[in-house]
């Protein structure tokens, strides 16, 4: 089957690169919306041995149809556990959650991801949702994987909030001291995949049919130029489609 | 046994007064929508209000001006969009916040819940929000030397919750999606509990794990059927998603925010009212809709 | 119905002067033994709306068979709630439970009690079973009794070893420093009713057809003499029989 | 998904290592006696166990010699007497041991579940217990100056639990008494569970209330049904009281109580063995009592 993939949307096409990433995984705390539908890409594909952590309590779901809350009917029903926020989130200091998918209104350079304030915390431009489990989650969690739709102005220089926070030199030696998660390592977006080192994101691939301008463009870091190919798993392919929210 | 049962007006009159730090449960599953918005009904002001993750009840509450100050992990219409009543008064500086996380607001409760003053976290001590928290203090490990926020307790006057089923003496029995809810009510020196139906103490005896907050710790039960509408209750009615999506438009325009609180709040005084204002169409397709008792998915 | 209180054994004289110790709390920390005997009385008698808690974290039971632990089925069995133990310390030590009841090897005049060992801690006479949740509930509950038969060897000048710490002169002053419940206040014997002052126990009343000689024989405080009866509640008298321990 | 389920003997040869610190589960219900018992039968050597309120697998275990510390809040056979073993190990100074309290140690487990290296708590400042828990600290709170114990956490290697039933991919379903089990459980490394049956997982997401751990954070499953005799599992059969009193006399003399660990222990090398060893006659007697499966009370 020869896709264009310039003929799928953006979404998918971050759940499809983001669903790869997932192999080799037993447990992903995921939030609503595209962690969520990557995560149930990637135990209907290439990992069915992954384990679906909501900070609502609910584990083991699979929705079938859209979820507004990660406490919604389509999370609780056929479940294979419900317990408590407290305890997910012990789970999740305890180093006992393997993986995390997160996103956020902004990114910079080192991962540091806002959903608190566009402009100034006392006096923003917009005032939006705050950390909900952002913040623990890219603190805590072992494996963090930021996903995000390539629209130019999420991608910035230094956000204007730190909600939840990066790795590289901005925070990889507090995250030593403090005896946190390593912080985000992987960068998907509708485009590409990008990878954090000390000095922040490089460029490690590009989905096929985008070229390396288009991977990059309005992003204000400096990348380096990656010849590499993302090549979608024909399973993930075939099946993205039948994911509930995408 | 003490009986617990109360209507909703004596429930909320006797135990909730101005200045108080109120818990509000409910997890995206039962949100005790009809037997909070009591508070705006009596006209109760000056109330704090707390938990992890807020929804519209929160912004409801805040657009009837009865809420000095907001403690909370995340405020929102999950997945639609902002609270925007939130947005005007944080612009406009008509309320105080204190801006946690999910989990560090769960952790404030556990405290409470435990009868201690704080308790080590590892989380709040990188990024920008430990030091929007003025208040927050470090403490060291006396075994390791490890570093740790000292997250404080949190310990509300009164809770207000939504639960499927209790009987007349307060044991309440709940299933389904938690979140935060349990641990809130837990904390607080005052339960208040709406639930779906009241049952027989012997129909709880036949399942005790489904209690989960025993008699001698709530204050009062009110009988609230459809109570936590537009959220849902599991194995009574399905969340009305698009209860939730309207909101967010009507209540980006003050005059037509207050055209729905005078509708769905002043107006339905008591619970038949509200069930009335749903709908009974809607009801019935609720009802049939995933988790609600005709749901046969 | 004129009763010879001596001829009812002692367990029950226990249990039947404790439980009108109980009149007007609702909430009840009990151990296994005559502790959730006395409660079951009272709850069946002068106080129905006191409710049982077990540290297994059963609540609302009223065993109709003997129970051996505070997990027996007799405890599970037809009960309000099943929770963990953690919840029931953690309401412990909230201030959430109003009473509770402890008994013990040995006690001393401040209320002092031991089941850890008799004679030194590294070298014992004998080893008991430790102290439970005794320590805490000593050091938590707002109102404790003290359950114990009338042995003469139980009641010592000082215990071998301080497992549930008492209250009087001894720790009055940290139990307010470390915000401690209050201590033990009242002692009840199978022939007597003892109160605590900052010097220690107090004779407050001595059970119907006993005397003080009786009340007091082989225990080494100093007591002063009290003319006032004991008098069982006559609805208590008539259901003590029916109590599934005693 | 991966499959947990194992035979006995690699459950235990592969996850338990001599050294270890084995949390072992059963508050009064659910004891894990079948499944303990293993490392009896492999002679897993130099172990350190806990758990908040010990019964008389404790004393087994420390009879079989393979204890080198016990760290616990009780010790003994509940209302029967004493834990006989363990005084005697205790006087010939054969065995290490840490005395905590029944709070304190469901505290240590509660740390160590939630990643933290200490917990403040009111408790152990006063009395002969502290001063005997040579390495307790104590903790200032620094928002009150209130000073607490620092109660550290307790992070075994393994938790052996026995509970109602689980699927093939590790979903534990339990109910009845808890006490500490599940807290240990979720506090340890390596989770290894054995159960009175294996169902379908479509059953365990009928009711997803009833799962108490999660399938990731098992290590492996292991069927034996009667496992906890004589303690007893909840809708399956009831406590064998008796045995406990019959143990309370032969355990006070060392070769009686060799023959019993023969018998009981070392000879019944399947579980098959074990339920005939506990007999017909007596297990009809057992499921008909309360909480049995017969149970008509």
């Amino acid at each position: 089957m020869k896709v264009n993939h310039r003929e799928i949307n953006p979404d998918k096409r971050i759940a499809m690169i983001a669903a790869m990433e997932l192999k080799g995984y037993r447990s992903c705390f995921v939030g609503i919306g595209i962690p969520s539908d990557t995560a149930c890409l990637a135990k209907d594909t290439i990992e069915p041995n992954i384990n679906l952590i909501y900070e609502s309590g609910a584990i083991g779901a699979m929705p079938k149809t859209k979820s507004y809350s990660t406490g919604s009917p389509s999370i609780a029903h056929r479940s294979d556990m419900i317990t408590d926020s407290f305890s997910v989130f012990s789970d999740l200091q305890a180093g006992r959650i393997d993986v995390g998918l997160l996103s956020a209104a902004q990114i910079d350079i080192f991962g540091n991801l806002n959903s608190t304030v566009i402009g100034g915390y006392q006096n923003p431009k917009v005032r939006m949702v705050g950390s909900g489990g952002a913040h623990d989650i890219a603190c805590l969690i072992p494996n963090l994987i930021i996903l995000m739709p390539h629209d130019p102005r999420r991608f910035v220089e230094k956000v204007d909030f730190i909600t939840s926070p990066g790795s590289g030199a901005a925070f990889d030696k507090l995250r030593v001291k403090y005896q946190l998660g390593k912080g985000p390592s992987i960068l998907i977006t509708d485009k590409a995949k990008f990878v954090m080192s000390p000095s922040g994101w490089n460029l490690d691939s590009i989905l096929d049919d985008f070229t390396y301008e288009e991977a990059v463009e309005g992003i204000p870091w400096k990348l380096s130029v990656s010849n590499k190919r993302i090549k979608i798993d024909q399973d993930i392919l075939s099946k993205v489609d039948s994911i509930s929210g995408l | 046994m003490i009986e617990k049962l109360s209507n909703l007006h004596d429930a909320i009159k006797k135990n909730v007064s101005s200045d108080d730090l109120i818990f509000i449960g409910g997890f995206g599953h039962l949100i005790p929508f009809y037997l909070t918005h009591e508070l705006i009904r009596q006209n109760i002001n000056n109330l704090s209000i707390c938990r992890s993750g807020a929804d519209i009840l929160f912004d409801q509450l805040i657009a009837s001006g009865i809420i000095k100050k907001v403690i909370f992990g995340y405020i929102g219409n999950p997945t639609v969009g902002l609270s925007h009543s939130f947005n005007r008064a944080y612009k406009f500086n008509t309320i105080e916040i204190e801006e946690w996380t999910n989990q560090s607001i769960i952790m404030r409760l556990h405290a409470a819940r435990m009868g201690i003053d704080f308790i080590p976290s590892k989380i709040l001590q990188i990024g920008d929000l430990p030091e929007n928290i003025q208040f927050i203090k470090k403490i060291i490990s006396p075994y390791t030397g490890q570093e740790y926020s000292a997250i404080p307790s949190l310990k509300p006057d009164v809770a207000l919750i939504h639960a499927q089923q209790a009987d007349k003496y307060g044991n309440v029995q709940m299933w389904g999606i938690d979140g935060d809810t349990v641990e809130g009510a837990l904390a607080s020196d005052r339960i208040i509990v709406s639930v779906e139906r009241i049952i027989d103490n012997k129909e709880i005896k036949e399942s005790p794990e489904k209690t989960i907050i025993p008699s001698h710790r709530v204050t009062n039960i009110v009988e609230l059927p459809w109570g936590a509408y537009p959220s849902y209750v599991s194995g009574f009615y399905s969340r009305d998603d698009q209860h939730y999506i309207s909101y967010d438009s009507l209540s980006r325009n003050e005059s037509e925010l207050e055209r729905y609180l005078n509708e769905w709040v002043i107006n339905v005084d008591n619970i038949e009212l509200y069930m009335e204002k749903i709908g009974k169409e809607n009801r019935l397709s609720l009802e049939k809709g995933l988790c609600g008792t005709l749901d046969e998915s």
